[in-house]
């Protein structure tokens, strides 16, 4: 593996990572996007030797065929993932107008009854106590 | 065989009256009572008939030891007579007791799998098959508890008691384990003979007997019986008194032989037995509902049969059988009795249940005659019993311990009589207020068959309790054989008259002292408040959810920003590890590549770090398209031809979905929402982006075997047709992932395409929703 | 040959760089489109050059994929930046 | 959308000719160069959006395609059979068979049975592309422009 | 035999095909009852194969000899989910038709239902790495369209949650087969686990936890689990009670591959205090929520958790039992959404505080719910309890006091939870604000009921059956134990 | 016979083919020079399109195979019917700005 290809792998996760942690989907999206280029060469940059194409009856040393293979299979997943997750943000923002995601509303209701439980010093709220 | 199937009999009535008899529940009823019959007398020939104790395994899950084994001895078939015709008194009192209740139905039901479970239980001969049927014991009665639902109370009462004898059961469940791992055997026979010792045995003994407390309600689990109070009487009467709280009992017995040596066991079992007794028999002194004051009578019974079979001497074994019975019957009887009052008066209160005198005479009678026996007077059974329990305990030898457990049931035995007595005085008493007894009497008018089969069980009882008393030798001599079932040298006899010795001293004294006490003691004390046991676990449960909450409310914010930050940085450690083991020695394999990959390379590093920065939507999405097409030039640098294409077009069409689906979301409106610390994505961020090439040059490094690759290169074009390997293996050497790799797509397609339909939808209908108001 | 080659691979190295810059300078959408646009061309260059030196027939494909794609890209830029405006 | 003349005539004679050319010739030699059912299904999606985005109906030999489902469809059928086949005549799904077939002319043509298969591949690629386009494009495109609120 | 191990696929695949192009309502259903049930049918003979000859079975795609192409395995573990997954999504489809509401009416409901059968079916018969991945990506696919099939507000909410993270983990997976290929050339069941032993150690931890962390996303184990509560109870009922009963099983399926085939006993004590934590935190979370949904949610997590513990236990006494556990949660799981499926359906809340008295209204109903949730909760005689004691029994000869304490009160607070829905839900007066008529609740929708009956009878089945088919999950558990011979059926198979 | 030929070819598919690298470099210098996007617009496609025409020549001359010369032309003809396309659009899009 060459140091530049190294270098493209470290940025094309990290870049994707920090974007993937986003409320916007449309970036959520583009973190997607970016992790998966990284995660295709880095499949290639590891799995095989650079070389000539692998069609037999070409000169030199032929490149290992098969992490292209699967490459090509993830390259295909993944743009029908980023189709979906793009639709979904659509769909996302006609209702709400933005293409955010909420917080849970169940489990906000969660949090806010355990610190209103933790200001009443342990009294449960009404709702809890077995009926 | 024949008393398998007198278990299952029990549950086809169940399952008919809760399913096929719903409309005639007093059919499902006598077919109970047919059947509850049908196994004592099937109990009693196989018992007669056999020489040895008849047994019968039948597999289950062998491979677990998961067997059940059943064995009709001598204490089987007590309490199986026990069991079934307590169940059969029960059962028909019950009919004219539910006369107008639509719940009757449900409770032949319960009532009737529950007999079937408890009878299995007493069969048991195993621990396992034991605890299958306590277990069920518990549900049955969690359901009968809980009959009449819309009560809060009745609620409550049953999830105590479920969840109490539930936690039981499960230390009771590591205990069996423990013992069938350490002796491979469940079996009470087998395991006797193992003679467990040793720190192992001692916890499992341990946690048997939690698993005995809690189901008997023996301190400090005491608290769940009088709440299952809550139940209709009959239920009352027949798991909360007779039947089911002597599970506990039983497993005691059973398992006495065997662990009764293994040092904690004695105390334990004591000292929970003294305490209960003590509890019971001060609350039950308090207590103003004549079925409270019962049921706490209960707890304090079943502390002296604790103590008793936990002392485990032969003696102590033999009282313990005798007194078993004795309590069984005179309590049944005093909880029908009630029940009787009950439904007469409608009022359960101690100061007024003395008005039942004129209306239900008979009846009074025979509670008064229950009473005695629990009191222990001569010339009720109870008195022989409760003498034989003194001399056992006299007799044995057990230091310390047994001193405690003699001036403990001396102690508990003055609470007995006392809060016997204590109940003679109100049923003798008359009430201060009897007009309001009279109104509610006026519309109270059970014909005269309800009124007999309602007194008739009481009767019984109480007659019963006399003869047994009269014929205390006759009685005596049948209990040999169950005890000696579980003790060998448990062997002993029953007097009605066992002549002047230190027990009846004692007796005489506890007698006097309690009666004084009983009959002082206030009918009308209203210091009634939740008892302890209750709210401690309240508060133990509410504990429990609020904490429960507080983590809940930590480890799922509902916030997926959240979430993927912490998956990430887990995906981060698994490499990070690795390069901890190994060390950073792949580092040196890196080469400098070539000037044309290096510029390709900073082009997609440089197009990268624009989609992060930027912004605006569009334009990241285009910069995310620039990295693609970098990133196919490496591929075709790389010899990827195929691999190059493919890139550029699906980079292309990720473009241009982009822009279908973001040209509508020009206009966004973004809210001011909670958002993720941006230096700890950054941190994030950065780890997993040094963290995941580290591993992929290790791993790279680490090759040592050939790539499958060579198998394609030599059959490619031979046996496949092909010249171009990556597309061989696309078609046909790995075909099926390609096949999968359509499906996907074309169910994303058809994910788009409902996304979109659904928003049609959604839309149209608000537009109708818009024309319905405005016109 | 073999300097040539070398020569309008470097010249354009150059201009693709030119390119990058103008599209990570702060610029409008327009001008990015056209940069990008630029850039295809470019690397459609770069892979003529390199396909007539390596005589290699395979980059060709690539090119024919480059120069149909090449412009539906600036053709979906075109699209988002009326949509955007036409909204506005 | 493109209201030049010259311009749409372009398109129709031109770019959608070679387009579709271009992607049944990567297809067919897919199994010796690069191509094949993926990238041909891809070039001719990239046809059809270039169509979408200059304001026409993606169409073939002027026949809009409308029903990309049963396309979708069809192309999975095929591929599928394509698996599925070998299973009845006693061998492995997927396993392929080579033909040597002597036509007039072009002389002896080999022809494997996973070019089916690609073919499969080749219609689902081309369909999913159409599906996007009808879906999130068109009829997406139609309701987008205010948001709802998302009750009902 | 082994020809028609790749059939439960296929079959589906077809069917959903099919239905693309025949779009009639009425003709989907046929197709898709006649798919499942031929699927069934043909999972069966497998299993009954397996079963008798214990022998593995192996189908080799494109025909091609040796270990170098795709195969699909069918041993003792594989077959026998197939089974209870066809079993499971046969009814769950019978329930959905019963449901007679708008989201079964979808023409893409059906075709995406069945490639969602045959991504689990692939799932569990998968012999390659990559491939388990495609499985992994069709089923999860389809999950996604599913989980979104109204396309409402709380479902797209919940969907996006579910989407985004499911989506991390496919690239986790993608790349941790990746860089396994990267490291040992193959990504073949049958060749990678003497390769993998050959690696160092380092790069053998890195790539085994990468794997973990993939499949524990997926399987939701803690601290991985956070999108299942909060997209599984939006979902359609019919679509939650198959993710709830299958997908995270198929999860634990690869956990349990992974840990027995290509990292044998390594990294046990990990994976076993993730067990322990996951049973508890799921447990805590249970009882926590005021919505069936939610319950019954937290307490698939706190299941696996067991799932879970038992595999880090390891061992075949172990391993079996976790097997055990894996059959018997199924179709457990499963009818409790149905059954939760039925009182939304007809109240319109899945909320304790809008839902009460259902006992009285509908006794069927209540014993439907019970027995299940009894079986949970570890109630003899019912399954869950033999999978349970097996569990315990199994941590306790190893000596693992702590998990097996924990597991207990796990147990109870499961009992808590359980009953709080009881109590809640099937006593008390009937709520006033419910929908329910007086006609009552099962017969209007008799084939939801038939189905849930069906689901809940097939783990009585398995609760009477317990003795084979534990004697056949230890079977399995032998076979998993025994890598030789796993590879040798599959490098030598015809 | 053949060595002078092959070198005139040599000689000839290097002159276009630097010719055409110039003009994508004058094109992108273009892009940073001009005042306003319009005028980058005209500035950039046209000669950047003319190079990568004239590259094609130059590397067709290289190829003896049909089919190689075949993609040459159609990546020229993609060129000379996708720029214009191309430029219309934008140029609609980006408007007087």
């Amino acid at each position: 593996m060459s140091i530049w290809a190294f270098t493209l792998i470290a940025v094309l996760f990290a870049v994707g990572s920090y974007l993937l942690m986003e409320r916007s989907l449309t970036r959520v999206a583009l973190g997607v996007g970016v992790i998966g280029n990284g995660v295709n060469v880095l499949i290639i940059a590891s799995g095989s030797d650079a070389g000539e194409a692998p069609i037999i009856g070409r000169e030199g040393v032929l490149a290992d065929p098969l992490p292209q293979a699967l490459v090509l299979t993830a390259i295909v997943i993944g743009f029908a993932l980023l189709t979906f997750l793009m639709t979904l943000a659509w769909r996302n923002w006609t209702i709400t107008g933005n293409d955010e995601v909420e917080d849970d509303v169940e489990d906000r209701m969660i949090t806010r009854r355990a610190e209103q439980t933790a200001k009443l010093g342990d009294e449960p709220h009404p709702e809890d106590v077995q009926t | 065989m024949v008393f398998f199937a007198a278990v299952v009999a029990h549950f086809a009535v169940a399952v008919l009256a809760l399913i096929g008899l719903r409309r005639r529940p007093v059919i499902a009823a006598c077919a109970g009572l047919v059947v509850l019959a049908g196994t004592a007398l099937v109990v009693v020939t196989q018992a007669i008939g056999a020489t040895s104790a008849p047994r019968k395994t039948i597999e289950w899950l062998p491979l677990l030891g998961f067997n059940f084994t059943f064995q009709v001895d001598g204490f089987a078939v007590v309490m199986a007579l026990l069991v079934s015709l307590l169940g059969f008194g029960v059962l028909a009192y019950s009919i004219a007791y539910f006369e107008h209740d639509a719940t009757f139905t449900r409770f032949v039901g319960l009532f009737m799998a529950f007999a079937g479970s408890m009878t299995g239980l007493v069969l048991a001969e195993d621990l396992f098959t034991m605890f299958i049927f306590w277990e069920l014991t518990s549900v049955w009665s969690f359901l009968l508890i809980g009959l009449h639902d819309k009560s809060e109370v009745a609620r409550r009462s049953a999830v105590r008691a479920l969840l109490t004898t539930g936690a039981g059961g499960l230390c009771m469940l590591v205990g069996i384990g423990l013992l069938q791992n350490q002796f491979g055997t469940t079996s009470f026979a087998q395991l006797r003979e193992a003679a467990p010792t040793g720190k192992m045995a001692s916890v499992a003994a341990s946690l048997l007997l939690l698993g005995a407390f809690t189901k008997s309600a023996q301190f400090p689990f005491h608290f769940w019986l009088p709440g299952a109070m809550a139940a209709p009487t009959p239920v009352s009467a027949y798991l909360h008194s007779a039947t089911m709280v002597k599970a506990g009992i039983v497993l005691l017995a059973r398992t006495a032989p065997i662990f009764g040596d293994t040092g904690v066991w004695r105390w334990w079992v004591v000292l929970a037995g003294v305490i209960t007794m003590l509890i019971g028999g001060w609350r039950a002194l308090r207590e103003t509902d004549a079925k409270l004051v019962l049921a706490h009578s209960t707890v304090s019974q079943l502390g002296l049969l604790t103590v008793l079979f936990g002392i485990g001497s032969p003696y102590a074994t033999y009282a313990g059988v005798a007194h078993l019975v004795a309590h069984a019957i005179f309590k049944a009887g005093l909880f029908l009795g009630v029940g009787v009052i009950d439904h007469e008066l409608g009022t359960r209160d101690v100061s007024k249940i003395g008005a039942a005198r004129r209306s239900v005479p008979v009846s009074v009678v025979a509670i008064g005659a229950c009473l005695l026996s629990m009191a222990g007077i001569i010339p009720l059974f109870g008195f022989a019993t409760k003498e034989k329990a003194l001399v056992a305990l006299l007799d044995a030898e057990f230091g310390l311990v047994g001193s405690i457990a003699l001036w403990g049931i001396v102690a508990g035995s003055v609470f007995s009589v006392a809060y016997s007595v204590r109940l003679l005085h109100a049923l003798v008493r008359t009430p201060n207020d009897s007009a309001s007894n009279d109104e509610h009497h006026a519309h109270h008018e059970a014909s005269a068959l309800v009124r007999t089969t309602l007194a008739a069980p009481v009767v019984v009882a109480a007659v019963v309790s006399l003869g047994f008393g009269f014929a205390a030798s006759t009685v005596g001599s049948w209990l040999v054989s169950p005890s000696s079932a579980l003790d060998v040298k448990a062997v002993s006899k029953l007097a009605l008259w066992p002549g002047i010795n230190d027990a009846l001293l004692i007796s005489l004294v506890v007698i006097a002292i309690g009666a004084v006490i009983g009959w002082k003691a206030p009918l009308e004390d209203n210091s009634a408040q939740q008892p302890q046991g209750e709210r401690v676990f309240d508060a133990v449960y509410d504990a429990t959810i609020a904490g429960a909450k507080r983590i809940t409310a930590v480890i799922q914010p509902g916030s997926l920003p959240i979430y993927v930050g912490v998956t990430l940085l887990l995906v981060s450690i698994a490499p990070l590890s690795a390069t901890f083991v190994d060390g950073f020695g792949s580092l040196s394999g890196l080469t400098s590549g070539t000037a044309l990959e290096a510029s390709v390379s900073i082009i997609a590093i440089v197009l990268a770090l624009g989609v992060a920065v930027l912004q605006s939507r569009f334009t990241g999405a285009m910069f995310l398209g620039g990295v693609g097409y970098a990133i196919a030039a490496l591929f075709a640098l790389r010899g990827a031809p195929d691999l190059a294409v493919t890139q550029l077009l699906v980079e292309t069409l990720t473009i241009v979905v982009f822009l279908l689906a973001l040209r509508a979301m020009t206009r966004i409106t973004t809210r001011p929402v909670a958002r993720f610390p941006q230096i700890t994505r950054m941190f994030i961020a950065a780890t997993v982006g040094i963290a995941i090439p580290l591993l992929a040059l290790a791993a790279r490094d680490a090759r040592t075997a050939p790539s499958a690759s060579q198998e394609y290169f030599a059959r490619s074009v031979d046996e496949a047709g092909g010249r171009n390997v990556v597309n061989v293996i696309l078609v046909d050497f790995r075909g099926f992932d390609t096949m999968g790799e359509i499906v996907v797509l074309a169910i994303a397609a058809l994910g788009v395409a409902n996304l979109v339909r659904a928003a049609e939808q959604h839309r149209r209908a608000a537009i109708s929703v818009k024309e319905v108001a405005g016109s | 040959m073999k300097l040539v080659v070398t020569i309008c691979l470097g010249l354009l190295v150059l201009a693709g760089a030119l390119g990058v810059a103008r599209i990570v300078r702060r610029s409008t959408l327009g001008d990015r489109a056209i940069a990008f646009d630029m850039l295809t061309s470019v690397l459609i260059c770069s892979l003529l050059v390199s396909a007539g030196y390596l005589r290699d027939g395979l980059l060709l494909d690539l090119a024919i994929v480059l120069s149909l794609l090449g412009f539906i890209a600036s053709v979906t830029i075109a699209r988002f930046i009326e949509a955007r405006d036409g909204t506005e | 959308m493109i209201k030049s003349k010259i311009l749409e005539e372009l398109i129709d004679r031109w770019l959608t000719k070679v387009g579709t050319l271009v992607a049944i010739f990567i297809t067919f030699r897919g199994h010796n160069a690069p191509g094949g059912g993926f990238a041909g299904g891809l070039i001719l999606g990239a046809v059809f959006v270039l169509q979408y985005l200059a304001g026409q109906q993606p169409t073939i030999r002027r026949k809009p395609i409308l029903n990309p489902e049963r396309l979708l469809g069809l192309g999975l059928l095929l591929a599928l059979v394509t698996t599925a086949t070998p299973l009845f005549v006693g061998g492995a799904p997927l396993e392929s068979y080579i033909w040597s077939i002597t036509l007039p002319q072009i002389g002896k043509v080999k022809i494997v049975s996973s070019t089916f298969f690609d073919f499969g591949v080749f219609f689902v690629v081309v369909a999913v592309v159409l599906m996007v386009l009808t879906f999130l494009g068109t009829r997406g495109g139609a309701i987008s422009h205010e948001p709802t609120d998302g009750a009902g | 035999m082994s020809s028609l191990v790749a059939l439960p696929i296929l079959i589906p695949l077809v069917a959903a095909a099919l239905m693309l192009v025949v779009r009639n309502l009425f003709a989907q259903r046929a197709i898709s009852f006649v798919a499942l049930l031929s699927s069934l049918a043909t999972a069966t003979a497998v299993l009954v194969d397996v079963w008798n000859t214990g022998d593995i079975a192996v189908s080799r795609l494109g025909g091609w000899p040796g270990s170098f192409a795709i195969t699909l395995v069918s041993d003792g573990l594989s077959s026998v989910l197939v089974v209870v997954a066809l079993v499971v999504t046969t009814t769950v489809l019978l329930f959905a038709v019963g449901q007679q509401t708008p989201d079964e009416h979808s023409p893409y409901y059906h075709p995406v239902y069945m490639a969602l059968v045959a991504g689990i079916s692939q799932a569990f018969l998968a012999g390659d790495l990559f491939n388990l991945f495609v499985a992994f990506e069709v089923l999860l696919m389809a999950s996604y369209v599913l989980l979104t099939l109204e396309g409402n507000r709380a479902q797209i909410r919940s969907g996006t949650t579910y989407v985004v993270l499911n989506i991390i983990e496919s690239v986790v997976l993608v790349m941790a087969v990746g860089l396994i290929f990267a490291a040992t050339g193959t990504v073949s069941f049958a060749e990678l686990p003497e390769r993998i032993a050959a690696l160092p150690d380092g790069v053998r931890m890195g790539l085994h936890l990468l794997l973990l962390v993939a499949f524990g996303i997926k399987a939701a184990v803690f601290p991985l689990f956070s999108w299942l509560p909060d997209s599984y109870p939006t979902a359609p009922s019919s679509a939650s009670a198959v993710f709830a009963g299958l997908l995270t099983k198929v999860g634990v399926y690869c956990l349990i591959r992974v840990q027995t085939l290509l990292f044998p006993g390594e990294l046990s004590n990990v994976v076993m205090i993730v067990g322990v934590s996951t049973m508890a935190i799921g447990v805590l979370g249970a009882i926590s929520q005021h919505d069936m949904k939610r319950i019954l949610s937290f307490h698939i997590i706190s299941q696996i958790g067991y799932m879970v513990f038992g595999l880090g236990i390891g061992g075949a006494v172990a391993i079996a039992a976790t097997i055990f556990y894996l059959i018997h949660h199924i179709p457990v799981k499963t009818s409790l959404f149905l059954v939760e499926g039925i009182i939304e359906r007809n109240t319109g809340s899945s909320s304790l505080d809008d839902v009460s008295g259902l006992a009285r209204k509908s006794p069927l109903l209540a014993v439907l719910f019970l027995i299940p949730a009894m079986s949970l909760a570890g109630f003899p005689p019912l399954s869950g309890f033999l999978a349970k004691f097996a569990l315990v029994r199994g941590g306790l000869s190893a000596e693992q006091y702590i998990g097996v304490g924990v597991a207990i009160v796990v147990s109870l607070l499961t009992l808590v939870s359980m009953v709080k829905i009881w109590v809640g839900a099937f006593w008390g007066e009937v709520a006033p604000t419910s929908l329910i008529n007086s006609v009552g609740v099962l017969r209007q929708h008799r084939s939801m009921a038939t189905a849930t009956a069906i689901l809940v009878g097939f783990t009585l089945v398995i609760a009477v059956a317990a003795g084979p088919l534990y004697e056949f999950a230890s079977r399995a558990s032998d076979q998993l134990l025994n890598i030789e011979r796993y590879i040798s059926a599959v490098r030598s198979a015809s | 016979m053949n060595d002078v030929f092959s070198t005139l070819r040599d000689v000839l598919s290097a002159v276009l083919m630097l010719s055409g690298s110039l003009l994508a470099v004058v094109s992108s210098i273009g892009i940073h020079r001009l005042g306003s996007t319009r005028a980058r617009m005209h500035a950039t496609t046209k000669p950047a399109t003319l190079g990568v025409l004239l590259c094609a020549v130059g590397a067709a001359t290289q190829f003896v195979d049909v089919s190689d010369i075949a993609k040459v032309l159609v990546v020229v003809i993609l060129q000379l019917v996708g720029a214009p396309i191309g430029a219309h659009m934008l140029g609609r899009a980006v408007g007087g700005k």
